[in-house]
């Protein structure tokens, strides 16, 4: 298990071939990316992610070890970058290996339903509308009822 | 004990941190408090369900003990992923 | 839209990181890789993937345009390859893109289901207790009843 | 019209691809021709429901139709993935 927070952009291709090599017993490894998507507006110029410095660390690596202890797993990665970022940068990844497609698939989404929701992320929107804070959604505080 | 405030709350509070001495015993206590000091705390505070605290860096809810807590944070609620 | 079928063994991290750059309007991506998994035994000395030219192309092709047509993706890739593997070997990967998580999850689900069931590939087992060929599962063949 | 087997299919008939020459008019009933003639098909077609069937490439099942065909084949069912 690997839970990295930093500022600094990451290399997702390196770290998902990384993630996914050298197991000879996980038949299936799951990853998700979340990209700074642009407006509607088209005039998004920046996404700044504010978070908990102190909290923000152990928030992941609990939910993390959630996903060890639920699902046959063999190894999970969250990466969360904070700071200013561009349209088409990415923010975050997570992946997951297990023995079976399910369990990496199930945990890869209970990975993201929890970071969404319980790790202590905001996001703020900076385009030619002004600056906006990101609300939360409804259907991602309900998706959690799933686990 | 340090009160810290992140987002939109630290916008409206205007600092990201300070000091708070206070006899609170729960979380919904030392809201009431501070809402009583300044016209800021009181538009941060408006609607307690449009907010989410964490005392000393667990998630909790309004109903919960600050005795003994070193750190407790306000913000809305989260955006990550 | 992609979809390759191959002997040759694929660059995952390279065609992992490709998808996901240069969309500017997508949020989300997902990956899944199947890896050949030892067995419990640990002496399987290869796995062997037989295809059906005329029809793998076609059959994949079929499945990742419904994948397409049923979400709001903005981008499909799969990648299979046939031919001898070793263990730890990557054979195939799936990759969608869409503006919103669940989407690109779902659609992730729902071409490896089909894959696993309807793309004509079979798979053999060379070890030390001789071959056998790998029997479908029936959850396999459930696991479609949810789509 | 052309037949082609695949995975054990293909070893317990022996050949990848054969030509045959047939009035029958859907799946089962080749199948029931071809069982007739040696008995390697006998034991290969002996348990239909561990059997898959493409007709021009495309999946189906033993009622369908033949007429026209251009290749049929036959298969365990796939494991992909």
């Amino acid at each position: 298990m690997r839970v990295t927070v930093q500022e600094a952009p990451f290399d997702f291709g390196r770290e998902a071939e990384d993630f996914a090599s050298g197991h000879h017993d996980m038949g299936a490894v799951v990853t998700f990316t979340g990209i700074v998507r642009d407006l509607a507006t088209g005039d998004l110029d920046a996404m700044e992610i504010e978070h908990y410095p102190g909290m923000t660390q152990k928030a992941l690596e609990k939910i993390a070890t959630e996903a060890l202890e639920r699902w046959s797993l063999g190894d999970v990665l969250v990466i969360h970058r904070y700071g200013r970022m561009t349209p088409g940068e990415k923010i975050m990844m997570v992946a997951t290996a297990a023995p079976h497609r399910v369990d990496a698939f199930e945990a890869a989404e209970f990975l993201m339903d929890y970071l969404k929701s319980r790790a202590p992320f905001w996001k703020k929107e900076h385009g030619g509308q002004g600056t906006n804070w990101v609300a939360a959604k409804d259907e991602d505080e309900a998706a959690l009822t799933r686990w | 004990m340090d009160v810290l405030y992140f987002a939109w709350v630290r916008e409206r509070i205007g600092v990201p941190k300070e000091r708070v001495e206070t006899s609170a015993k729960t979380v919904a206590d030392l809201v009431e408090e501070l809402k009583s000091r300044e016209e800021r705390y009181e538009v941060a505070f408006s609607d307690l369900s449009a907010l989410r605290v964490a005392v000393d860096q667990d998630l909790t809810d309004f109903d919960a003990s600050i005795e003994g807590a070193r750190e407790v944070a306000f913000f809305p609620p989260m955006t990550g992923g």
